[in-house]
């Protein structure tokens, strides 16, 4: 298992966005998460990713058991948020090349990432703050994509891409499935989720059910 | 995970009101003796009466702060991170900022009649006063949203931190040169140049405050651990109601 | 697939990492150049202004300097916080799996070299604006004071930032947790400048007896910072 | 003609947007603008609401000739950006309430919006900074629709919602036009938004072409 | 559909919507109260244990109030449109087809009820902390003043604020383009308040002719921002 939860509660202040949460996540396996909004998905993802205390329950996570120590699982797994974690005056290039010194990737790995993502070679010299908002998903996709994580967690990774952008980004995740990885994403867009997904898990409420 | 019991007795126990009782009596001989039977001082006249209060209440707020750090430590060391631990050393923090007050009302009312002013830029004044706000920071971190963890971990380093300063107040008269009395009683040759009965009244007063402090902090960690089981039952009841947006829309 | 997350990266290029890239951040806003200097040129010209001709502007020379790196220190360390968090890439770098202490470290030198860069404008100002005179072992006493304190302020500055940033509303605990903190060092900094300055007759050699108390600071927040800011950053 | 565009030029420091954009918009369409990323369909939402100055060209927005004076247009258009323009310290109420204000908004249009886009009591009461992006979506809308603007033009307004949030401003939008209002948006979920509009325009490279 | 953009709101419920929304802003993120109060108050403090015992405090005294007024201004204003641009809700007042006039005048407002109870509290502060006597002929030149001055920095500030809003990197202007202007009300409003604070000796009618340069000030930057920041915040 990748991923087991079982009856977890996290809190926010006093609200209980997740309020009991139990499911299962097998190794190599694309997970969609759907559910209205507000239902808890984001969350999800970011208690996965040791982002937020457990509050009850049990969560293990790559073999981390979240209630003990939340920092472990970190190194292992990959996060996109809503927000998409980029610096806005530095350049693409420059934004790409932190975080593959972080994780010591190689110049060829950042090569790759920005030309799955389409970031040409006058948009890698431009700064962040001046892209459009499909083009600065794209680049923390590629930031994303450099980190060749255990476990990716996505939300909403397909927001503000192009039909080609998200083709790209299907095809991406399903390689990185086919080396070993294992995908989470939530999405909005049912269609297309589905299409990608290898299960669909329902979160309404803070509870998730299979569907 | 917050080792909560579900009991909610009163917060008081035998030892406790044992406690009281003795705190009780031992502050009513100061205050008898503090008020009666010590003479008055050659230079400070009736005023050296304060003293009775504000030096035993200056070294119990240093006594509460080092509580408050090493049972700070003892949660970050301890493998369980018992919860007892942190609420321990938030309520001995709560209690020394209170007698870290009485310190400065006191030594301003004690300055009003010696120096003729409520407050001078003194450094033992000024470094007491950034002691104080310190610990008011302290209490503010306690209060930042998070979980018991979070409040634990993030309390407990600034706690660790904070402790520090103890020493700059202390020595700050030396430090730098003070109108504040220099260390008179806990001076380093350790000859007292104080009156018999003066000086076992200040340490009756130590005593007295000392017990004052334990029964207060022990009640406070009670109340503390009856909010959280009161905050953890009202978690029981968000989650029913989260849990009812469910599936029935 | 190759985990690279596992391939070590050393403490070290994670420090140059961070550090470089604040620096470039900085270079690029300008915060401290446009934001910060010009108030604390101005509360130099403001007193030369409302104390001239008075020995008095001497002997507040060196406590101009240190007040106004303060107050840069505290625009400085929310700006250091809100390029990270404006956009959540302090989640990325909590889940980046990467050595903590580094990244402390890595800002901490940054947020000190602006800082440098800050009080020797000040005290250029301070020396032109107050007709200071410096001496070569005042000089001395100068340098060392200006690298013991500005090195202390940088680790108490990214600790606690690091504690208050992230939440929201959180930040405006930051003032209350530095100030009672920093306060002694100002006062330890002052009092070594007025040394090296020579206000009020000082003498250099009183100046060293304060920097020991910088150094003592500079190594407890120092050490302090590098094993406790990730804990704090991490929750 | 509620908008004609004639070889519209729109620069951002040195770079043109938008490179001679040429298209006219008659009264009661709903108009879907599509394109890469980067293409420039935010520049001329923006450019339409009298924001950008442009730099060479003709552009007549409900009467308004942009190159003369670009604010007059703004009273008549409402615009939902990328971002969502609300204050995230006050609360969903204060918020919607604020811009009913401005505007002149009943007590009564208040509600209605806020039925229509799900905000609940618990919800209306609840800082913005802390809903889940799509609810943050969701009271962008609701200011919106408050508006009553004769022009809508909006930016990947179905970003974030949920599918019923979807229905519900397809609905709202089509009840829009029917009541007189004009729409223009973009977006990327092109089946969803070739059902929802009666005309599509394609951007690429700044230049506008008919589909 | 009916159109009610064209429904009369009048003016003076613009100014007040803008108005309540900036200070319940306030309210809830305490900017000002956590973040810019204790600095003023530090240095305040700061300067009575560098030069206790002195007469010089007396004579720093109302140029210190006035020094801490001037830097909250730089950080309330930067904030006062940070809350606006951060996500783009200055787009949708541009686009609200409001008179932008009455949102200068509900910034401006806001911006002063702020400042009048920083100063009230560094007033006070310094009253306390310094010693100051204040005879009741003073303290009305000593209300007049703040009045005066801080109405007009306010003008000042939201029209150079709502210049530099908006683009990227504009920020940074802030400080550059206020400094050289608000400079002179400094100097007036220290002035009348070592005055009112009979500071060195200072008559409390000597203050009144400063406070009429702050009134013509005050009136200049009013006007001139009713009429300009319209289209200075609509590009
Ligand atoms: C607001 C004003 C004052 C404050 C904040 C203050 C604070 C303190 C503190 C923190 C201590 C504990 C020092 C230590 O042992 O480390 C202390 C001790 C003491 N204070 Fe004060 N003080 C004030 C005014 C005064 C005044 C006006 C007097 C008398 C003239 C005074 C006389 C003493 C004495 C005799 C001690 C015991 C010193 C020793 O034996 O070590 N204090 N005060
Ligand atoms: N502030 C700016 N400064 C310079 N260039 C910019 C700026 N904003 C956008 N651009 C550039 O202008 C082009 C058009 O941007 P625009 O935001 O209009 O694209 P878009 O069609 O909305 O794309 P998306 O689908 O990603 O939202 C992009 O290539 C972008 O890099
Ligand atoms: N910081 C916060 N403080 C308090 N409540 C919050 C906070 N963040 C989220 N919530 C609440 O928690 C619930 C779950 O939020 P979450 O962001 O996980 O939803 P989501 O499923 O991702 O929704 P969406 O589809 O809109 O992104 C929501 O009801 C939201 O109001
Ligand atoms: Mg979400
Ligand atoms: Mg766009």
């Amino acid at each position: 298992m990748i991923a087991s939860f079982s009856n977890v509660v996290v809190v926010y202040d006093n609200f209980p966005a997740l309020a009991g949460a139990s499911f299962e996540i097998a190794s190599g396996e694309i997970v969609l998460l759907q559910g209205p909004n507000g239902a808890g998905k984001t969350t999800l993802l970011r208690a996965c990713a040791g982002l937020l205390p457990i509050a009850r329950g049990s969560a293990i996570v790559l073999g981390c058991d979240l209630g003990v120590d939340r920092r472990a699982v970190r190194a292992k797994v990959g996060l996109l948020g809503h927000a998409n974690g980029l610096f806005p005056d530095l350049t693409v290039a420059e934004n790409i090349s932190f975080w593959s010194r972080l994780i010591g990737a190689s110049a060829q790995d950042v090569e790759t990432a920005m030309q799955i993502m389409g970031l040409s070679d006058r948009l890698s010299a431009t700064r962040v703050a001046n892209l459009s908002a499909g083009q600065r998903r794209r680049c923390a996709l590629a930031t994303l994509i450099v980190r060749r994580a255990q476990l990716w967690l996505l939300d909403e990774p397909h927001a503000g891409l192009d039909s080609q952008g998200r083709d790209e980004l299907d095809k991406t995740l399903r390689s990185a499935r086919d080396a070993g990885a294992t995908v989470v994403f939530a999405s909005h867009e049912i269609d297309r989720a589905q299409n990608l997904a290898t299960r669909s898990l329902t979160v309404v409420g803070g509870v998730v059910t299979e569907t | 995970m917050s080792q909560v019991s579900q009991e909610t007795s009163p917060t008081g126990t035998r030892a406790t009101q044992a406690i009281g009782v003795l705190a009780l009596a031992v502050m009513a001989w100061v205050v008898a003796s503090g008020l009666l039977l010590t003479p008055q001082d050659v230079v400070q006249g009736e005023s050296v009466r304060i003293m009775y209060v504000h030096v035993p209440s200056a070294w119990i707020a240093y006594l509460a702060f080092v509580f408050t750090a090493v049972a700070s430590a003892g949660w970050l060391i301890s493998k369980k991170h018992s919860m007892g631990f942190d609420r321990f050393a938030g309520a001995s923090a709560e209690v020394g900022v209170m007698f870290m007050a009485i310190t400065l009302i006191t030594g301003s009312l004690w300055g009003r009649l010696t120096w003729g002013e409520f407050w001078q830029w003194d450094p033992r004044l000024t470094t007491t006063a950034f002691l104080f706000v310190t610990y008011i920071g302290y209490l503010a971190v306690r209060r930042l949203e998070g979980s018991v963890e979070q409040r634990a971990r993030r309390s407990a380093v600034v706690a660790l931190l904070a402790v520090l300063e103890i020493p700059l107040v202390h020595f700050s008269v030396v430090l730098w040169r003070s109108l504040h009395q220099g260390a008179t009683v806990l001076n380093p040759n350790g000859d007292v140049k104080m009156d018999d009965l003066m000086l076992f009244t200040l340490f009756s007063g130590v005593v007295g405050f000392t017990l004052v402090f334990i029964w207060l902090v022990l009640h406070r960690q009670r109340t503390m651990l009856l909010v959280d089981v009161a905050d953890n039952q009202g978690l029981d009841l968000a989650i029913v109601a989260r849990r009812a947006e469910g599936p029935a829309n | 697939m190759k985990n690279s997350l596992d391939t070590g990266v050393t403490k070290g290029k994670v420090v140059t990492a961070v550090l470089s890239k604040d620096l470039k951040i900085e270079m690029r806003s300008r915060v401290v150049t446009n934001q910060v200097l010009p108030f604390a040129g101005l509360v130099m010209v403001m007193f030369a202004f409302a104390l001239d001709n008075d020995d008095v502007l001497q002997r507040v020379a060196g406590g101009l300097v240190w007040l106004a790196t303060l107050f840069s220190l505290f625009i400085i360390v929310q700006r250091s916080f809100a390029i990270d968090t404006q956009d959540g890439a302090l989640d990325s770098l909590r889940v980046a799996g990467i050595d903590l202490s580094a990244v402390f470290f890595g800002k901490a030198i940054a947020l000190a070299l602006k800082l440098i860069a800050l009080e020797i404008v000040l005290i250029c100002g301070a020396v032109l604006l107050y007709r200071v005179d410096l001496t070569a072992s005042g000089l001395v006493l100068l340098v060392t004071c200006v690298l013991c304190a500005t090195s202390g302020l940088a680790f108490v500055g990214i600790l606690y930032g690091g504690l208050t940033a992230g939440a929201k509303g959180r930040e405006t605990l930051l003032p209350l947790l530095l100030l009672p903190v920093v306060a002694p060092v100002l006062i330890a900094a002052t009092r070594a400048t007025e040394a090296a300055f020579g206000s009020g007759g000082a003498q250099t050699s009183e100046g060293w007896a304060w920097i020991g108390l910088l150094t003592v600071f500079t190594a407890v927040f120092g050490v302090s910072g590098s094993l406790a800011f990730g804990s704090l950053i991490d929750e």
